[in-house]
């Protein structure tokens, strides 16, 4: 696999290219790949509902724990509030460009629309987790904390969609105090919060006890894992047939670059590392599909799930996972004249 | 052997409500009630299946609540509002049950 | 609380044949169904479980379907070809349900 | 189409009786049921869950079992004395099913 | 563990012998063996099947994946191609002799009797992997694309029996496109081809990255699911009691003999190594428990599936992991001079 | 990590105090506090069943391998067979000590409090499991066979407690063949002496084919595992608030240091290691989770499980991971002249 410097000297685009077929030749993408292929080909390929959750849960310990390491190793960076903080904000932000774009581009309605919105402005963690590891595979360091910003960035896009839609009329829909803490304590971000907060108190000595189990096979299960997704991905984007509009599949694909942009300019602002950059790209271009589709639920019920749950595990994660994630590594070697 | 009459309520409802349904049964008296799992079905929103599946967004249980039949009412006038704006189906059949004192 | 007349069917059948059960209800209009792990029993051949078991050549599902009274014969004879030479119990019950528009 | 009278038998039992419990179907020539699980429930015991349990003392499972109505006696007393100081809820509604000779 | 070297010298039955007992010792048939005790005891010892499902994914995916990288790295044989046919010729082929055997030998009815054909025509993936497993433990090679050949295996041999059954008169049984379909792309069969092409896809350097997931727990992973398959053959046997006469248990040992004969025939032929030698003989004289079953369930639902999962899980697997498989080596050996 | 000798000089309170601090600060540990604080705040964070099932049996099969190929490799103690008898001694012993002081200390009829009896007589796998980790992150080894009597301490508490009852006075309680055949053969039981003898027969040959699955990842299932415990114990503290009165729970905290004490003893007079002696007093001052709830639910069906349950997983579990273990191990080097 080419590192970044052998990369570094190419034109933008072919550097683009060529790393984007790289990463499609990776055998995690390749496992996405097969699990869609599976899916739309009518194999009775499946993993057992457990198998996923428990696959699931792997990932978040160990990205939540070798993040909390990484801290406790380099020391806490001054910018990790500053961090903290403009993930907040994008996070809140974003719901709004996605809301305006939704109401300009496609005909959903308003309630579908919000709906949409919420998910943009959150995370998607196995989205942050597959950059990570096309990252390392490239060599390209990062700052050990994005874990936290990720998040930081899965419930404030929630806040602002229930607004939005509170203002642009239709029935007031508060936020009960039940489901704030459902959002706030769900179990992705309890874990991926505790594992971190592992991770800094026992730093490399608890690491390295348990690397063998957090490291060394982690990017084997995130092929399974990987190829889990396609299948559910596949799946759903055959029964959403019919569903999904060109124009919704259009915003699909352009909400995660605005998402890119604006997380290039808040990691520059923030001084980031180009790892960290290309982080906070992926992060602000993702699109939620664990925490927000249930809180939707829950809150909006009247939404339609096929809208949401198609545009994000369908449409916007294959677009990042394959394309996005070494569009934002080329383009941001390139701005920060790497 | 003797039995009584009771109502069987099936309440087949979205596994995110779950929480929220249990509590008002508790809530509201009904402190009987089992949870079975649904793996897959369809309805007027669709075909879908747990298999794989990480989001809790999509899919549902089955809570199985006997109860007394003087006590139905209760229980539905109850269960309604969380019913009203979420997905479900409840259904009743009239049952016998042996030991009516755990009811 | 208004109540409408349904029938609650119950059809427990072989895990290999959900699929085609469930495309032939979807094909016979009966689009409201939901799908229930078993995860043991007996019958006239024997007995078994899914513990451990990789195989998809034995278990069972057991899928629910509430639908009004009046359709009921429309879906016993859609269903009948899938069950005929397989395994696979069906059982039919009175039941009320709320919402009629539902189903 | 042609149906049956038959019974429903619905027996929500404690998991760890489970294996005990269809010994004795089964002595009592009830050969037919099948086991379904229960992830969750609330009793005069309090709630549980089998959320990431390996204890297998707490939990319950469902058994159906559907026979002639004139076998629900023979049924009911075989399995009492394994429900009689256990925890366990037992249901029986009126049902038609198919094809008789199964019973 | 003796290797081979030190093996080659002896006479073949001291050969076989020895080997018969360095595998019966070995962890993994110890393990299988532990499960069979456990169920005949009427422990309640059980995985769940979610995790039995887990670790079948795994050993697919592994086993794949390091065929197909095995053939990026030694390049396409000529081979390959040749492995394929013959491995299509074997399973569409045996069916005819295990019909003929069956109804000389025993009393099974003429469905039974083709249900039972289909499955010792097609394979046990488990059986492969063991034999795999077992062949490394003692340093013995093989061609990776034996993984491709197990996968060409799977089906033919069904349609041989359903062929058989509509000729030998009762009511015929066309497959319907429907159960064609599942059937080939049946989940085992596309996630043991899927990896299979991602490992020769992605080649050495993709093995390195997921190896240590897919490479170093592996025999472990194989002895806990061995266990497993332990505790379900013994359950299964258990309950079969009086279905299986003596008659039909000796066709369950002298067929994977007849198979493996076959398989060595095959192997002369396409010059294999020891090691595909080996597998193709393992291959042939296994019988099918996750594909064919579930196929006869649908296209054949009035054979008895007590007699043929009994046979096959019951009776030929445990065969083939006890004494098959170190027979197969051992002649293997003395055949090809070794 | 301290190691045992740079401790041995200090006071022994000093040492108590810094062992404590050490393992409260390990991974292990903190994630088993992360699990009661996300039950504790209501956070949905979860494992599905299966999958806590499949960490135990791993850790099972580990422990047991891994305890009989260390036997395989230093030989058989003389002192194995005696400490197999002293764990049975001490199991069908405690429980009469248990009732005693409950019945003294608590106001539990005596249905419950020869139910609880039963638990604490028999043994925590959990604990145990923990103990060896915490054993080896400090360098101090421990004899092999000590799984082996873990296993033998299972069941002797169950007689003993239902002996006690039918002495009481209630109405009286044999077991039955089928419940006495359920308790001996009970799925943890088996798969620890089988895996045991498994780890016995192939010894260091075997361990070094399976170590990179049973050995190498360990800690960190362990971890996942104990996190998941901790939400399962933190439920059940919200769910008996009210049902446990103060008295029981001073019960719940004395009776461990009491069982540690007469394993002390016992290992004292059978001239254990130092490790050896912590691990038996561990066991000693364990009480059952998995198998002895579930053979008083078949056996007293009347006993309230809220009470046994509560006191087993909610209080003395986390006593011992977190307290009494390194007490244990202070204790044991302060007595042994470490
Ligand atoms: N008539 C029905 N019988 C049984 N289950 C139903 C029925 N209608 C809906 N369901 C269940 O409720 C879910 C949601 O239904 P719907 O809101 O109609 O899409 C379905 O996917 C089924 O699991
Ligand atoms: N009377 C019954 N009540 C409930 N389930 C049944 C009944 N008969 C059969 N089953 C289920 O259907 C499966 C196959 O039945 P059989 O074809 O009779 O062997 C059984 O293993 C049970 O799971
Ligand atoms: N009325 C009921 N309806 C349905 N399930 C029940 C009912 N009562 C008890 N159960 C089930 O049986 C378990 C034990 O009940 P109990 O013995 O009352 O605590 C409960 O946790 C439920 O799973
Ligand atoms: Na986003
Ligand atoms: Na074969
Ligand atoms: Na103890």
């Amino acid at each position: 696999m080419k590192s970044v410097d052998t990369l570094s000297g190419d034109h933008p685009l072919d550097m683009i290219l060529s790393l984007a077929a790289t990463n499609l030749l990776s055998p995690i993408i390749l496992c996405f790949v097969l699990g869609v292929v599976a899916a739309l080909a009518r194999s009775d390929l499946s993993f057992p509902e457990a198998v996923a959750k428990g696959m699931s849960l792997y990932l978040l310990f160990a990205i939540g724990f070798k993040g909390g390491a990484s801290i406790a190793d380099h020391g806490v960076d001054a910018r990790l509030l500053a961090s903290l903080l403009a993930g907040v904000v994008l996070s809140a932000g974003l719901p709004f460009v996605a809301f305006g774009l939704l109401r300009v581009v496609t005909k959903l309605s308003v309630l579908d629309a919000a709906a949409v919105a919420a998910h943009y402005g959150s995370i998607s963690i196995v989205t942050f987790v597959a950059a990570t590891s096309i990252l390392q595979a490239q060599g390209i360091a990062s700052e050990g904390y994005m874990v936290a910003v990720a998040a930081a960035m899965e419930a404030p896009a929630i806040v602002s969609a229930l607004w939005l839609l509170s203002r642009t009329g239709s029935d007031a829909r508060s936020m009960d105090s039940a489901l704030m803490r459902e959002i706030l304590l769900n179990g992705s971000i309890v874990l991926l919060v505790g594992s971190f907060a592992i991770g800094w108190i026992t730093g490399n000595d608890g690491l390295r006890e348990i690397a063998p189990f957090i490291t060394a096979p982690f990017k084997g299960v995130l092929c399974l894992f990987l190829l889990d997704m396609g299948l559910v991905a596949g799946r759903g984007l055959m029964r959403a047939k019919g569903v999904i509009s060109g124009r919704v599949v259009l915003f699909g694909l352009m909400m995660p670059l605005i998402g890119a942009s604006a997380g290039l300019l808040a990691a520059s602002l923030l001084g980031l590392s180009l790892g960290g950059t290309v982080l906070l790209m992926t992060l602000s271009a993702s699109a939620s599909y664990i925490a927000v589709p249930a809180a939707m639920r829950v809150a909006l019920p009247e939404a339609n799930p096929a809208v949401y749950l198609t545009l994000s595990l369908g449409i916007t994660f294959p677009f990042n996972l394959v394309l996005g994630i070494p569009l934002y590594v080329a383009v941001a070697s390139a701005v920060m004249g790497g | 052997m003797k039995m009584h009459d009771a109502k069987r309520i099936e309440i087949i409802i979205e596994a995110i409500m779950e929480r929220r349904l249990t509590d008002i049964l508790i809530a509201a008296g009904v402190t009987g009630f089992s949870v079975l799992p649904v793996k897959g079905g369809s309805g007027r929103t669709g075909q879908w299946s747990r298999a794989g599946q990480i989001s809790r967004a999509e899919g549902m249980v089955a809570v199985v609540c006997l109860i007394k039949p003087e006590r139905l009412d209760i229980l539905l006038e109850a269960i309604f509002p969380v019913l009203d704006r979420h997905i479900g189906v409840v259904n009743i059949t009239d049952a016998k049950v042996l030991r009516v004192e755990m009811f």
